[in-house]
């Protein structure tokens, strides 16, 4: 039996059901371990319109299970992105979405003009965790209006697929789902990483020069299922599930809570081949338990 | 860059708690250049651990370390035969090229790791090479130190130069240095071309990650990993390393 | 040198800065192994009114360093609790502050009416993350409003130290703290668990019954640290860091933190003699750093 | 209850892919009686594992297993003088008393484990000791069941009865019993009055957590760690025991 690994989500149509996280994966340019066929997507780093330094180090602090990391969104910025990346892009067979970010919804708004129509750039996944500037430096991701607001902006400016990357530190994850879906999001990605501290024993003082940093890997793993799942209940487009995932036993937990596809972050970190691993293993999983494509798996998913 | 399920096949003690673990790694030893370094999985810590290439030996590759945390620990406890996880090599190294007549190799502590393919290399170039290698007693000096001229130095003073490695070593056409970054920024300040081996915490190794972060004196970021782990002295803003962290101590 | 190890927190002198977490040690009758000595305090297992059977089987799963439970707040109310462990509490050397839930407010209050005055019972700890059952099912800990009138219930029908122990999936963990501290807590207890969800790929369901379960261990650390970080610079009155101490240092993460005291859960079910090791721990850093008091330990603490 | 550090003796097989484990716990050796378990900390997994304690050696005590999952495969893999962290002896056993003159134990696959402990008792007290074992084959029988009398029974027939151990068992004064839930629930339809070690997820293993519930007919919830794991078989609500999960499917 052959089984079927295309998965269609949020406007386009991927050969398999996972995807290189963005900020994991670089503009895709490195990795080259990674055995491309195995790749239904790809989401590039975090940009900016305007190219931006980062932080200073330490950046990063491994954590039980799990890893800190405050990069600060270090990036060329859009006309690097365009004229470096994107060319290269084109040129690939599997899409490459662009993580897109701002300080106020006017800068996702123009990041999204100036990158639409470019060649390569294959869709938009708008990070919501990002500081609204102008409104005091809360999350966008934390408020719906905010949120809805950023998804509209973006909206507004293209025709490409649009996703949702959303925040998971929130009382109510299903509100802000319902709150972009209505915006004009195609998809949703749950979630990003969480906000976690490490302290420095002998200086007293966090070990992140930029003091807190997001949570990545397996540690976070059941809280992200349960997120992703909460949206995918909340929600008619689908979602995209990211966190923690490392094996293919781990993706399909995802699948399995209501998931359509899923992203893998942190994992290619320790093991340059995890997507293909991960790929190979829900193929051998689906094709065990007699299941003919990746959408016949049985879901788990009460509906709110 | 190769993925290596590597067996171990012997360690030896070179100082009081410090060890050569070799690996067979074929390709990483047919491939790997001074300055490069693998980076190893092993099974208690969840991410990888970086660490120089120390010595080839036919098939095998040698990275020489102590017991700092839960991977060192882990890795010197390892016995012939258990597999680790190889990925390199990584990172761009020494890149010696042929030129200078004499290379001067400076090391402090751990800093040693990069220095004997570093010496071979030069040699193999045509260059005389000077090893200065600082600890801070002789009990802590690694006992493999090798060149044309071996100089060792102490902060106490029990072996060789009283002082540091820096204060010690001769002037050469070309340096090449490893050590605790106090130790490379004293590197910079007395020979800015000197190229150094930096040590950051790391997240993938590859490139990806963008955690490796050195500060450039020509302002934003390198990444250690992949336009390093080897710098020109002059160009890395070592006041903005971190300086309340454990960091790169291992020296 | 010798280094004093007691605290004052919220209304009480402990001596040591190390407790017991609710749920984690039943009601103090079991875990011989433990050395009492160490023990700075106790919270019990949470208590309603009424007696309760809780979740069927399974009710754990383990997960990355950490583990999902869904007990259900399985426990025999408030008459057995007066009845069969308070009067043995009342002859104990440290205080046992008793965890107390309800599905109103008024059942909170009712509660401590009940156990307020009865020997043995030292204190209150108000678990807020209870579903409130008159408003739609929503933790009383997600809303500050919610948060401030329990802690009021409990605060008028009580003079015994009033404790709130804060819920982790919230936007802001600030607005929340300073609620329930102007509501007339003694202090706050950061945090509880983290909603989590693990999935059996052969039923295609979640394992456990109760389908999500609260994450705890060291995969919650960095979160917990923040968390109890955030609620600290927010307030006046003292936080206990709660959340995957399993070694000194893990508690001293929190202390410089800015946690007046700790609480130790999971690690007590992998190491029987973990609260002890933790406080021994803590007294050699104390004294290797020369510090002569646990409150003399630095603190990484800007204010808001 | 005691927490030891215990050294690992040795390992020995007694079915293919089953193990017996022994290792030093001299005060549980002394103390442990048929039915309880030891809760062992090793190194991978993050919670301890619960195992019945099969056989007692002098001051060594033995448990029995396969390799399931992590823990197991990790515990399966030690070497002789490697540590496991045991706590116990855990839970209420048996609990035999003198009186019955014969008992009948029933065991399905690793339902082995508290047996060779019950049979000794049930010996030790004057009974005549019948042990029914039973497993998909021949191949996964363990080879070391004893009593006065053995029956075997295999599910495909390859040897002893063909049909489950419950099948093949004589009636008994008493009848002990330990393997998957769902023969446990068939022990309980034969003998309502048979005590039988039950299997549950366990967080603490010392009664502290409440995550080892086991649901009674009576209403409501017992520990397996503290109350059990031997319950009364009619006391057991067996149709609320979770039958979706790969739950008590060791045996
Ligand atoms: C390019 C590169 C090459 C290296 N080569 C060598 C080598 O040849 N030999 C060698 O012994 N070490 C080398 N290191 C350092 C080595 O990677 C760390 O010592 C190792 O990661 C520590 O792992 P651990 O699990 O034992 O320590 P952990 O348990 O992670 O930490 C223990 C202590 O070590 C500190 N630490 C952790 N990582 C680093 C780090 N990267 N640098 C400095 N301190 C750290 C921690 O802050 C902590 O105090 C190299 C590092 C880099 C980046
Ligand atoms: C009181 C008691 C006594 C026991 N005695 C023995 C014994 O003598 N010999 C023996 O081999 N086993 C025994 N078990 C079961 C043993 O504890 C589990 O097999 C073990 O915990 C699995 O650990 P793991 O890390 O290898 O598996 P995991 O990686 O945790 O899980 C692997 C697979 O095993 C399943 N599993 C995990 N825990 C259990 C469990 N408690 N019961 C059933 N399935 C489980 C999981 O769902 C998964 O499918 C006993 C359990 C209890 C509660
Ligand atoms: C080093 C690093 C950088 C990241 N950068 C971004 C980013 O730029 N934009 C974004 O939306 N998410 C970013 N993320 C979050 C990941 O895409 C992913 O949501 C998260 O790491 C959880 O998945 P994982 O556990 O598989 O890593 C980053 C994560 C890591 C570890
Ligand atoms: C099995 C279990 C039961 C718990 N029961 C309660 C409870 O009844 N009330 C409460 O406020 N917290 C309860 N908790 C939460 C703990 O007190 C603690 O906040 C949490 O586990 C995080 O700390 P830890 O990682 O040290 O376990 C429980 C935790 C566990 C693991
Ligand atoms: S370690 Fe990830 S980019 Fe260098
Ligand atoms: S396993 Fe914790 S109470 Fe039984």
């Amino acid at each position: 039996m052959t089984v079927d690994m295309s998965v269609s989500v949020g406007g386009l149509r991927l050969r398999g059901p996972v995807l290189a996280a963005s900020g994991t994966f670089g503009y895709g340019t490195e990795v080259p371990l990674l055995e491309r066929r195995a790749l239904g997507g790809m989401v590039s780093k975090g940009i900016f319109l305007r190219p931006r330094a980062g932080t200073p180090p330490p950046r990063i602090v491994e954590t039980p299970s799990g890893m800190l990391n405050a990069i600060g969104l270090q990036g060329p910025g859009a006309d690097a992105l365009i004229r470096e990346y994107a060319p290269l892009w084109a040129s690939w067979d599997f899409p490459v979405l662009v993580n897109i970010n701002g300080e106020s919804v006017g800068e996702y708004g123009e990041l999204t003009s100036r990158l639409d129509g470019v060649p390569g750039v294959a869709g938009f996944e708008i990070n919501i965790s990002c500081p609204n500037v102008e409104q005091g430096g809360m999350y966008f991701g934390n408020d719906p209006h905010a949120a809805a607001a950023v998804t509209e902006a973006v909206r507004k400016r293209t025709r490409l697929p649009v996703w949702v990357k959303l925040t998971p530190m929130v009382s109510d994850i299903g509100v802000i789902a319902r709150a972009v879906e209505a915006a004009g999001a195609d998809a949703l990605c749950a979630v990003n990483t969480f906000v976690g501290m490490s302290i420095d024993l002998n200086a007293h003082q966090p070990r992140l020069s930029f003091r807190t940093g997001g949570l990545s890997g397996p540690a976070i793993r059941p809280l992200a299922v349960h997120l992703a799942h909460q949206a995918a209940r909340s929600v008619r487009i689908p979602v995209l599930g990211v966190g923690g995932i490392m094996r293919a036993e781990d993706a399909l937990e995802f699948l399995v809570a209501g998931c359509t596809a899923v992203q893998v972050g942190t994992a290619t970190f320790v093991n340059p081949r995890a997507i293909a691993d991960i790929h190979d293993g829900i193929k051998a999983h689906l094709e065990t338990h007699g299941f003919s494509s990746v959408a016949d798996l049985p879901r788990y998913l009460p509906r709110d | 860059m190769f993925l290596l399920n590597a067996p171990i096949v012997a360690t030896r003690e070179v100082a009081p708690g410090m060890a050569v673990v070799s690996m067979e790694a074929p390709e990483i030893a047919a491939s790997v250049r001074a300055g490069q370094f693998v980076n190893l999985g092993i099974a208690g810590p969840f991410l990888r651990r970086p660490f120089s290439v120390y010595r080839v030996d036919g098939e095998s590759i040698e990275v020489v370390l102590k017991a700092v945390g839960v991977g060192t620990a882990e890795l010197l406890g390892m016995r012939p035969g258990d597999l680790v996880s190889c990925l390199g090599p990584l990172g761009r190294g020494f890149d010696l090229e042929a030129g200078p007549r004499s290379a001067v190799l400076v090391s402090g502590g751990l800093g040693v790791a990069p220095m004997p393919l570093a010496a071979r290399e030069a040699r193999a170039l045509g260059m005389r090479v000077t090893w200065v290698h600082g600890a801070r007693s002789a009990r802590e000096l690694c006992s493999e130190a090798e060149g044309e001229e071996v100089i060792f130095a102490t902060d106490d003073g029990s072996r060789g130069f009283a002082g540091t490695a820096v204060a010690a070593a001769p002037d050469g056409e070309l340096v090449l240095a490893c050590g605790p970054n106090r130790m490379l920024a004293a590197v910079a300040e007395r020979w800015p071309e000197a190229r150094v081996a930096v040590e950051t915490y790391m997240g993938c190794g590859t490139g990806v990650c963008l955690g490796c972060a050195v500060p450039l004196k020509a302002g934003g970021y390198d990444r250690a990993c992949k336009e390093g782990p080897v710098y020109r002295a002059a160009a890395v803003d070592w006041a903005s390393l971190p300086s309340h962290l454990p960091y790169a101590v291992t020296a």
